[in-house]
């Protein structure tokens, strides 16, 4: 047992490091280090650039063109890059359907899609909830007929997040009304440039529009688009669901954005507050027990030889953490926080912000996002049924 | 000892409440923040109820009422999650016909009651935030009048009101003055606040003003008691709407094909928050009751209420938008506004840790409602 | 609406602070405000002396010998009561039976036992919960078989609060088991004394022996000592819920208890301590608001017009600043609150406290005995279950 | 980076964990409450288990081992809330072997290890609370030797013990001493404490000590420091147990005619005592792991450590025994009893607020496991 990363593990974290200070474009990082707005370009941009590198599946094993690296590799190639301000890479292509076409679609689909996945050319987005199956995924109601060599789709999905750039989208269909709610969908891969797919933009609270519904009306979908097995599709989603571990507890952002934190704290005057400090320091002590619990996930998947079923919890503690950062932040400014200034959410923007601090502008609509965190992939009320059922049975 | 309401006060109320039901719809809110978060023409209409001129004697052409007729009103809007300022007018009726000289009171009051002027509280400074004495505007004597000059931040409709409660340092001790928004060297903007309403900033350079009073800090304090006696009534409004919202999705919404008013981990989420809306509400009442108190014994309880007020707000809003899940998030559903509000609210004349602060500051070895 | 007293309830609370300072002995005051133990002389001792004043039964109709007071009186007494440091008075007879023997039994039992309770000469104890039946009331089991003109009871009772003193006992019977649970419950007074009937004090965490488990072996009850109608039992004993409402906030204890917490701060050290201080500030709120809570619901009994179903809210609130208290009082102490000497509970204890405050010896166990708070009287989590059901439907 | 215990770790574990359910088990352990709380038996074979030597050295007759080590023997150990304490031992071999002269170190050093010699820390005194450099008691020199007076209060074992690790001020210095129970002028008494073991007043008056170390702050700092990564451990055990018990008992328990595991507000209080077991665990290795770290480092992780697992205690015990219900207030349930050990433990060394206090003090820009 021992804390310290191997020599190995720290000239990797060296190499990781010193790349992404010469290739992640330093605009982007100003933005992301100020949780200003992230355009398409910038998105897709740090996605291209990882894809050169090969890096954009760092997940991803060697014989599908990826790096190869365990556990513990990949988690310091993350922390590398969220220290370093870069962007979170949009998971839909390489962390989401890339590893369920890896491992349940046929030769031909991995090299039609892989590419444009690891290349960061196309754009992928995610369907799955619509508005009746939130929590309840099982009861998708989206419909995939099968009609000679193809499926005709009619139905709607909706929380696709950023799909309004979505070139394809995977989605869970309905092909079956029998049995089990679980036993009659289906995986299928959608080019969204197909006609009958319309696009509409929600707006969120904070006012920006990160997500979207997604109506398919009659839209033809060729029959080697399906993943896998028709009726089936419910193992391949939980597969993806059970892909994620350590990343969704995002605590390298977390340690980023706690430094942030720190610095609004200075500048608003409540660093030296014993009040707002504690609060401050409890913070401090639930992103080290994070990371902490998230190193023993690492660990254990690392040496195999023990397995720790607690991504649940990684997933609450995490969103918790998120939310609970915004919070502060926008606490520490007070007042200052109150102004809702759309331009001054742009990065170089130049106005005049009332109370001079510009870096103000987002925290509350930061902190109103963050809402969605306990909420999305899973909600925690869900994630603690699932972490009792371990527990209890 | 004595929580009804009197018959008055009960026909106050369900005059507020048609209007905004009646008259403050959700879409008529929106186009409001669309055009900038303030509209003459619906702070006209709570003038036309009267509301304008609830701390103004009849005398000067208001309804002369109080503290639990402020609270009846400001819960009432705090249910629509009305944008217009009229706490705003509380305040500054409640200072002006509190410490104003004379020929002061009578320029302005009627005009602030009939709803034909627009007066605010402009006080936040930016190394302030939530403390009262600290100032940097200063004012100076200029012949028989005084010229102030200063920057004020987060002044409710800076660029529609017309005219301005300002404290600014006389003379090394803090001094409230009245400036028109008209007057030399006045400079307003505006822009929207996080719940929809509209705020602003007010410059001044050797603007003339009139004196108010020499004590201002005693005055503004006072001022601020009011505020925050108001905002404790509306967020007692605004949550319990909230609660209302939040209940009846939870008997629509079905998951895994029932209700979602039916899982048991929700509806104990749905009993904690009935337990903040109640002490809330009580603590309001606490407030409203103690406003005319002596100012040590009020300042007191303003800091208590303000701390249960903002965990509550804290805790209804955000459980409200977490058990409607994604419809919660977005701008299209009501419920966001009402979290929005309620997260603004909290911040208003000092947040809960600020007030946990004055509360720790001020314990006494026996404490309780009548101590 | 008005926050202040009238002058007449101001006056009415002036007499009985009076009375009560001349009357309540000063050991035992001594005692409550020092949480030191109480003995069973303590407590039937003060109830005497109110018995003999007419205010025992402080609750209770002038036609039943009460003295006949409103809500608000009634709460100026406990207020009172509980400020000058009285016991609280063991509310099995006059707050619990009595109302439902004044409600539901006949003339004959209301001349016979009413007596007894309010002259606080007849110790009187509960006989609700069962071990298998304790969140879940309608399932009791201890059966009553009629047999002429007596009830044979059989079975067990537990929780039976100082039930070692007891002389009487009201029980929930079983005399029926066919259809509903809650329709084949009796409410049946037993003697203590009756043949068959043992008590058996059960310890608790703190080491004392506050409740008991009360065995029936062929008890003979006399018919006649049956309450109401038979199989009635379960709507005479919701009558007794309901009928408490304020009381069970004990808001005058704990204002009594959040000033000793001030004392030991003051003693221990850490009043000026920003951070613990902060804790006894939130406190002082939580008792403030919790105050107001009960005076609204105070008033509205008082005026008739509302009503307002919030009883549950004030179990909830009050068990909660119960133990709250109890927690800061242990933690204010510290290291000097974990010694554990039995005697040092007993006021004129003369020993060497390590560290040398014997105020702090009781400070634990208290801590730990109102766990029990958020437990007993229907757990937290059934009141819960109410609240919502009166929110949600 | 690397969470596996080696074999020889889990060989450990399994001969302590063994004799913990073997050999110590609940009416064991409540006669020797009944006793007084400590049993020189039940030490002596936790000693034979080779326990008492874990941080001696081979030569001095231990085991030679380290942080984890120990951690995994206390955590074992807290599955049995073993009375004895073993913590004292790691704590006293600790600090000789780390900071005394060689001569101290062989006399005492193998006598410790084989369980013979039972060391003791005795340095809270009563107007320290939780501070390590208050201390009242001095040390003059006497000849070539010390003499020490003044008075320490719960200490662990006090009149069963065979010597003390004291803190005394030596010409205005902390200075770490050794005193044996059998010189001149030490006075001990005994009585239980809430967690069922025993402490004692330790009085000394002119007393003969042997210097440990004149860099005693540091010395201290680094004792309490073992206790604190001990404490931890035990904790995790105890925590870990508890939850085990409680699962077991909704698995059992019926109301309204189903297990109460049934129940969905009951199953998310039993997540969250999975998530503070879970945390709590975490910061456990952390504090062990940090154990060997430069002072500095090693400090700010001992107070970040106990900041969760105060917390993680707090909720877990206390949601036990509610989730009992009337059962979990008895004393013949033994889930009361780890109630009140992982009550004893948060305020062994510093509650949760103390050190809270000191993460706050020592925040850097940066945070997390490695910064």
């Amino acid at each position: 047992m021992d804390l310290a990363f191997t020599p190995e593990e720290q000239a990797f974290r060296e190499e990781i490091r010193g790349w992404v200070k010469a290739n992640l474009p330093a605009e982007t990082a100003h933005k992301v280090h100020n949780a200003l707005r992230l355009t398409r370009d910038d998105l897709q941009g740090w996605a291209k650039i990882l894809g050169k590198k090969g890096w954009l599946g760092w997940g991803w094993p060697k014989e599908f063109g990826g790096p190869g690296w365990n556990a513990v590799q990949k988690h310091l190639f993350e922390e590398e890059c969220a220290l370093a301000g870069a962007p979170r890479v949009v998971p839909f292509g390489p962390v989401m359907v890339a590893p369920v076409i890896m491992a349940f679609g046929n030769k031909e689909q991995q090299e039609r899609f892989l590419p444009g996945i690891a290349s960061g050319e196309v754009w992928w987005s995610q369907g799955y909830s619509e508005p009746g199956s939130g929590s309840d995924l099982a009861s998708v109601k989206c419909r995939a007929e099968r009609q000679g060599d193809k499926y005709i789709v009619n139905g709607q999905k909706t929380w696709t997040t950023l799909g309004q750039y979505g070139e394809w989208i995977f989605c869970l269909v309905r092909t079956s009304t029998e049995g089990k709610p679980q036993t009659g969908i289906s995986f299928l891969l959608i080019d969204m440039k197909s006609p009958g797919v319309s696009v509409r933009p929600i707006k969120l609270l904070d006012g920006e529009c990160e997500v979207n519904e997604v109506w398919f009306d009659n839209v033809e979908v060729p029959a080697e688009n399906l993943i896998g097995e028709e009726n089936k599709g419910w193992t391949y989603a939980k597969h993806l669901l059970s892909h994620e571990r350590t990343n969704i507890a995002d605590v390298n952002r977390a340690k980023r954005e706690l430094e942030r934190l720190k610095r609004i704290a200075r500048t608003e005057g409540v660093w030296d507050d014993v009040r707002f400090r504690d609060q401050i320091a409890l913070l401090e002590v639930d992103v080290v027990a994070l990371e902490m619990l998230v190193l023993r996930v690492l660990s254990a998947e690392k040496s195999g030889k023990n397995s720790l079923d607690i991504a649940g919890l990684l997933k609450i503690k995490g969103s918790e953490i998120q939310q609970r950062y915004s919070e502060l932040m926008m606490l520490a400014a007070g007042p200052y926080s109150l102004p809702f200034i759309e331009e001054a959410m742009e990065a170089g923007w130049q106005g005049n912000f009332p109370g001079g601090e510009a870096a103000n502008a987002p925290l509350a609509s930061t902190y109103f996002n963050m809402r969605k965190t306990t909420i999305y992939g899973g909600s925690n009320e869900v994630q603690r049924n699932i972490v009792a059922q371990t527990v209890l049975g | 000892m004595d929580f009804d309401f009197s018959e008055d006060q009960g026909a106050l109320r369900d005059a507020v409440q048609k209007w905004v039901e009646k008259g403050y719809d959700f879409e008529r809110r929106r186009a409001i923040v669309a055009a900038g978060g303030f509209d003459r023409a619906a702070y006209g209409e709570l003038a036309d109820l009267g509301l304008a001129g609830l701390y103004v004697s009849e005398e000067d052409g208001g309804l002369g009422m109080g503290p639990v007729e402020g609270m009846v009103v400001m819960e009432a809007l705090g249910r629509g999650i009305v944008l217009e300022p009229l706490a705003q007018t509380l305040i500054t009726t409640g200072l002006l016909g509190g410490y104003a000289p004379a020929e002061l009171k009578a320029a302005w009051l009627p005009r602030m009651a009939s709803g034909e002027a627009l007066v605010v509280l402009a006080h936040q400074e930016r190394k302030a935030r939530y403390k009262l004495d600290v100032c940097a505007t200063t004012a100076t004597q200029a012949g028989s009048g005084w010229a102030l000059s200063g920057t004020k931040n987060l002044v409710p409709a800076a660029d529609q009101a017309d005219a301005f409660v300002v404290p600014a340092m006389a003379a090394g001790k803090l001094a409230l003055f009245l400036v028109e928004r008209t007057a030399t060297g006045v400079g307003s903007s505006g822009h929207l606040t996080q719940d929809g309403s509209r705020a602003g900033e007010l410059t001044l350079k050797d603007t003339p003003a009139q004196l108010i009073t020499t004590d201002g800090l005693t005055a503004l304090e006072h001022g601020v008691d009011i505020g925050i006696a108001a905002a404790c009534a509306e967020a007692v409004g605004v949550m319990d709407k909230t609660v209302s919202i939040t209940v009846e999705y939870m008997n629509t919404r079905k998951q895994f094909g029932v209700a979602i008013a039916s899982f048991q981990a929700l509806r104990h989420r749905v009993a904690d928050m009935k337990m903040q809306l109640e002490l809330a509400r009580s603590m309001s009442y606490y407030a409203s009751l103690k406003l005319n108190a002596p100012a040590p014994e009020r300042r007191a309880a303003m800091a208590r209420a303000k701390v249960q007020l903002g965990q509550s707000m804290r805790f209804v809003g955000q459980q409200a938008v977490q058990l409607h899940g994604g419809i919660g998030v977005t701008d299209e559903y009501i419920v966001s506004h009402y979290f929005k509000k309620l997260t603004q609210l909290e911040m208003t004349y000092g947040d809960t840790l600020h007030h946990l602060g004055e509360v720790s500051n001020r314990m006494q070895d026996t404490a309780g409602v009548f101590a």
